[in-house]
């Protein structure tokens, strides 16, 4: 698996998100490898995340009849994204369809579906645009099956693309990550890479839990070398992407990126960092975590929602609860400011940058 | 302007509500809109089973008040509109109530104990919704509405011969999820049928304060869908309606509206003040629309009920009754362990340390 | 049954738009529900708007394809609905606009700059709201209808001489918030006129997807509310139609929905492919409507406008245009410190903490 | 300023929340004693916390004129539970009136009302039923100062009934706080009793901030010996209830009673431990927690919501980055388990208790 440098989405107008892409600037990557070997399958290519997303959807629906794709604009259009491009025209449009533009009836309906044997894959257009459907979600989507005693259960997907960095105006931005890992019952995931979308997408549609799958916008455009279908580590790990023994990095979704670009200059300052991946934010992989923590001593949460009540607090409490005589020092969180998500001039001051990372990892007292 | 429109069938709901028998217990000669008076069999079995609903009404009522029960919202003086659209259903077709519809529930035939278990507080839903067809009562306000538009919708898809039947309240005619569901049952064409139940008051609110509209049957024209407005107090007039709609539903012809004008007889649970907010000589004025006075005084005059009929289906009523007493009286055991067996599929291993946190308090505590 | 309920005005839309003037610019004959033509001297003025807006949105379309802006939904072809509702406004009424309408706001008196700001990036809401009676222009749809219908209530209450007027899509009207602000509207009696611009798409999805409705207007009836279908590219329409409609709310006499029938002429923001779910023939068809044209044609019978005042008009449009580039062409002053100076009214020493660590980043990095 | 101990409010029919209170135990109580020493007013007597809250909103009502309260059933009932009894009456039908049943459209229509002026105080009736509002309160209520750099500010009071230990069927027991106070932009309180209750409501209406207000449904029926009006400690800052030297226990709202409590038994052990009574959630009050922290060494936060990013999960955070050299011990987390709210069978072993609050101090290795 080899890795390109993103090409900037502004120049292949069919293949860009049209409220937001114009000021996106495609992020260059290396890929963070999660992947495992293919097996002998067909020829390695260069693959965007969107295009292995639209794979992974097309091959769900492929093997399984009762996968079912709508939302807003998922049909014609293919998404504001173009994850669902071309699977109307495949499937037809009794399998993949245009909804009416209303988040609570695509939740809702899906739920419906869903007790009536399908597995619908719906897709919320922006992650604020699932604050409609914040009821059907909370009150049913992660409760119908401990209400009814497991007789029931909501095998619904929910793809919600989410975070910023990508130029986006008001409520195009928003990481709505926590209001869903504190909610009992959904299953959280994120990939950060080509192949863990692909394979994450996948393991999430055929699972039985209810998954809110959230795609990083700013991870979209970026390229790997990659065969499809791939299987990388299963949902529910995380997942160890770099190696180090003086502090470890968790990251997930878009600040995987930063996490690794950390870890690369802190080694320029002698830092051996490790980085993890945490590819499932609910259930938390305390095993991984907590081996890399007590082998390090020293860790950071990177995420971009505001960190007031941000999913890095759990992490942050949780390895300390269960580590801290491993500690010699707090594990930290350098995450978004306690404010809205910001206008695009203002989102490179708002989001946690390899700086904010650096001069974190500097505040440790490094003789403790 | 060359606007391409749907233009059939473009027309408010007759003023005066379908009605076959009056409250005087003689047949109406108001228009029904093509719609027949059922059987005297039919209308037999249907007295029948609103006698017994009352029965099961007054007697959880009065457990609750005794502290049986935690709370519970009865229908008394709605059993028409309760058993009338219930026994319409085919049973392949699915029940979705809400927390006022246990006397539906019952109907469908769910034992009394899995009815009851949601308000004794044993578990949130006590039956199994595959084998009854019927999903949790839902208590919030519409949300039900919208499942049942996506399992409709889920059996168009699959070419199943099966329709869906929600109830809803005045008060839940307001939450936007009951728009959201008439728009998608009728863009989708699903057949669903939505039956809303026109009592009067959401707890203390009148329905003047909940809509300006002449009556909440005008809203089926804004979806393009059927609307009837009909008199809920004759079971006559909401069976034939309900049938009829569900058989459109199943012959592919979309969903419909009918608004069932009904009383709620009781407070709102039975912890509610209804002298807050209504007349004794309102609830005093309802009485002589009663739905089963009327029903029994006209299957006199036909000749399909006598006295000993009707001995027999109150002795049968008093065993109903009998059997909640027993049934409410005995202990329901309830295992606290169950609380973390159903929340996902899935294991977490931070469930199970939660479990093993909980059992050590148990034997602490000297539980089992 | 002994409901007491309003039945006054309960019927559904005529069949026909409203249209004072034909797209060959001629007088039609279609019934106007007692409206009347405005003025020559108002039409003269609307028109003269209109070209305003036109250039303004090409202008616009144009820099933001050239990247000075992030992003940019036009109005282009609507512009009989934007400007016809919004000069029919009284300068205490209240605009609650969305994404869309720059043109109304423009019409509002919204400086350029100040308009665009949220589009090029600098600030979420760039004029203040106060200062032009008009909200920020909502991006979460359906959302400002409430809004609107709120501050016409407080209005009310207040006894207050003010309307407000919001805007919304097709798309939106399927949300359930457009159904909640349609009831309490109603229900309050406010002075709130909601103009739909039906477009015929929610960016991809055609209007037979979002609704089986013969018409959107039809809603109203639902609502106990006063609904009319416009031929929206007909200014003279819109505007007779939207000022009887304030007149009526001031009065005391409650909320109008007003469907008006246009097309988006451009795709739903440039980075849209329209390709992938329309024909470039519909886009023609519609062309013979044109809102411009037709006044053009109509006044030039009426004496009313001749070849030196639409030159006059075209170079005014051109000042317009050049005053866009110009303020485009700055760049906007944004200050990274202002991401903590308007969250909250209170102080919070946690957000004067971060404002340091940023001050210390943008010290490192040599900002100012 | 005396203690008595509640009655039970079964018993009085007219006191009660008419959907869960029969199965509510009213909790006895000791006041934690927060209130400044009344100035000469009116004598003391004895005041319920649904008395304080209704005696708030009285005084504000009568102190301001455009304070407006309106809600579902908050008009002629007083709320389900009977805060805002005989306001109505008090003050007249456009000062305090019942809306239609629709939570998003009542915020929706309380932001338009701010942005006209006046100071909504509205009522969600169960935390659960504040979800269909939750775009309009995350996208809206929590960002419009920010979004118009505070040209617009929204004093918005929302009161939400929350947490369980009542008996309430599902959806009427969830503390739904991290929602809330994981959003920039608004400031969450919760009174433990009812001098606060008083005091902070005042504060909460009179604030230029939306504030979401979290009323805790098991301390409803608390009473205390009190003058009103009162005024205890300010909004946004903590208070140490009961001093001591060994840990700190850190509360809020339901659980500070169980802080207490378990400082009582603590003390029976050996142990001095002190209590700190959170008040306001949003901001927190790093000074008065950190302080104690640090005296003690060690602490712990208890809360009814589930653990897994739960707000105590930002406690333990923020405290273990600030005061980590302070610390012998993680900072612990006891709260509910990471499961839905339980049916009230179960409540028991799911809700905190003070034997779960003792495992967990003895957890703590008291050599380190
Ligand atoms: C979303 C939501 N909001 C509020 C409530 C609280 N609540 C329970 S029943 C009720 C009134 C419902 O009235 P209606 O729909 O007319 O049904 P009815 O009780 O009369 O059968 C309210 C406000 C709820 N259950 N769900
Ligand atoms: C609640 C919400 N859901 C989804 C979106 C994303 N979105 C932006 S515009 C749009 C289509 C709106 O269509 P319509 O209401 O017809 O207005 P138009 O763009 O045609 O003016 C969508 C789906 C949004 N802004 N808000
Ligand atoms: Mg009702
Ligand atoms: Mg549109």
């Amino acid at each position: 698996m080899s890795v390109e440098t993103g090409t900037d989405p502004v120049t292949d107008s069919t293949e860009v998100n049209d409220e937001t892409a114009t000021a996106a600037s495609a992020k260059g990557d290396t890929a963070p490898g999660t992947a495992r070997a293919p097996d002998a399958g067909p020829a390695p290519s260069s693959v965007t995340m969107t295009k292995a997303l639209n794979h992974a959807l097309r091959d769900s629906l492929a093997d399984d009849d009762t996968v079912l794709v709508f939302g807003e604009d998922v049909g014609r259009l293919g998404g504001v994204f173009r994850v669902t491009e071309g699977l109307r025209a495949e499937f037809g449009s009794n399998r993949v369809w245009d909804s009416p533009l209303a988040e609570s009836g695509i939740i809702g309906t899906a739920i419906g579906m869903a007790m009536n044997g399908m597995r619908p894959v719906v897709e919320m257009q922006f992650d604020a645009y699932a604050y409609p459907a914040f009821e059907q979600i909370v009150s049913h989507v992660a409760k119908m099956r401990n209400r009814t005693k497991g007789r029931v259960s909501l095998p619904i997907t929910i793809r919600i693309p989410y975070a910023g960095d990508i130029g986006g105006v008001e409520h195009h931005s928003d990481s709505s990550e926590a209001y869903w890992t504190s909610t009992p019952g959904l299953t959280v995931i994120t990939p950060s890479n080509p192949a863990d979308a692909y394979s994450l997408l996948r393991e999430s549609i055929a699972s039985d839990d209810p998954v809110v799958f959230m795609e990083p916008k700013s991870r979209y455009w970026m390229k790997e070398t990659l065969s499809l279908p791939v299987s990388t580590a299963p949902m529910n790990r995380a997942q160890v992407i770099r190696e180090g023994t003086d502090a470890t990095l968790l990251a997930y979704g878009p600040t995987v990126r930063t996490a690794l670009d950390s870890a690369e200059a802190g080694a320029e300052h002698g830092l051996s960092i490790e980085v993890i991946d945490l590819r499932t934010l609910s259930p938390f992989d305390d095993e991984t975590v907590s081996e890399s923590v007590r082998k390090t001593s020293r860790a950071a949460i990177i995420h971009e929602a505001a960190q007031f009540g941000g999913y890095g607090a759990e992490v942050a409490a949780r390895l300390t609860e269960r580590n801290f005589p491993y500690l010699s020092a707090p594990i930290l969180r350098v995450a978004g400011f306690d404010v809205p998500y910001p206008s695009p001039k203002l989102e490179e001051f708002y989001l946690p940058t390899v700086e904010r990372v650096l001069d974190a990892l500097e505040s440790w007292d490094w003789e403790l | 302007m060359t606007i391409d429109v749907p233009t059939t069938g473009r027309s408010l709901p007759q003023l005066q509500p379908i009605s076959f028998i009056g409250a005087d217990g003689r047949l109406t000669d108001t228009p029904t809109e093509g719609l027949r008076i059922p059987s005297d069999a039919t209308l037999t079995g249907l007295y029948r089973q609103m006698v017994l609903v009352r029965r099961f009404e007054a007697q959880v009522t009065h457990l609750t008040r005794q502290g049986r029960l935690a709370t519970y919202p009865s229908a008394a003086g709605q059993e028409a509109a309760e058993v009338g659209a219930t026994t319409a259903l085919a049973p392949n077709d699915w029940l979705f109530p809400t927390y006022r519809d246990s006397a539906a529930l019952l109907t469908r035939g769910v034992p009394v104990a899995e009815i009851l278990a949601a308000f004794r507080g044993d578990w949130h839903c006590g039956f199994d919704p595959h084998e009854y067809h019927a999903s949790p009562a839902a208590t919030p306000l519409a949300t039900q509405t919208l499942h049942a538009t996506g399992f409709a919708m889920a059996a168009k898809l699959k070419g199943e011969d099966a329709a869906t039947l929600t109830f809803l309240g005045d008060g839940a005619s307001s939450e936007g999820d009951t728009h959201e569901a008439f728009n998608f049952a009728s863009v989708w064409q699903t057949p669903t049928v939505f039956v809303l139940q026109n009592n009067q008051y959401a707890i203390s609110t009148p329905l003047r304060e909940q809509t300006n509209a002449t009556m909440l049957a005008d809203r089926a024209a804004g979806y393009g869908m059927p609307g009837l407005r009909v008199d809920g107090n004759d079971v006559a007039a909401v069976f034939a309606a309900v049938a009829a709609a569900l058989a459109r539903g199943r012959n592919g012809d979309g969903p419909t509206l009918i608004e069932c004008l009904t009383y709620r007889m009781e407070s709102h649970t039975n912890s509610d003040d209804p002298t807050k907010y209504r007349d004794a000589e309102e609830v005093e004025h309802w009485k002589q629309f009663d739905p089963i006075d009327r029903l029994e005084r006209y299957l006199r005059q036909t000749g399909a009920l006598d006295d000993s009929t009707v001995a027999e289906v109150a002795e049968a009523a008093e065993t109903l009754a009998a059997s909640v007493r027993d049934a409410m009286n005995q202990e329901a055991e309830v295992d606290p362990r169950e609380l973390f067996a159903h929340v996902y599929a899935t294991p977490r291993a931070a469930l199970a340390e939660e479990q093993q946190v909980l059992e050590a308090e148990l034997a602490a505590a000297g539980h089992a």
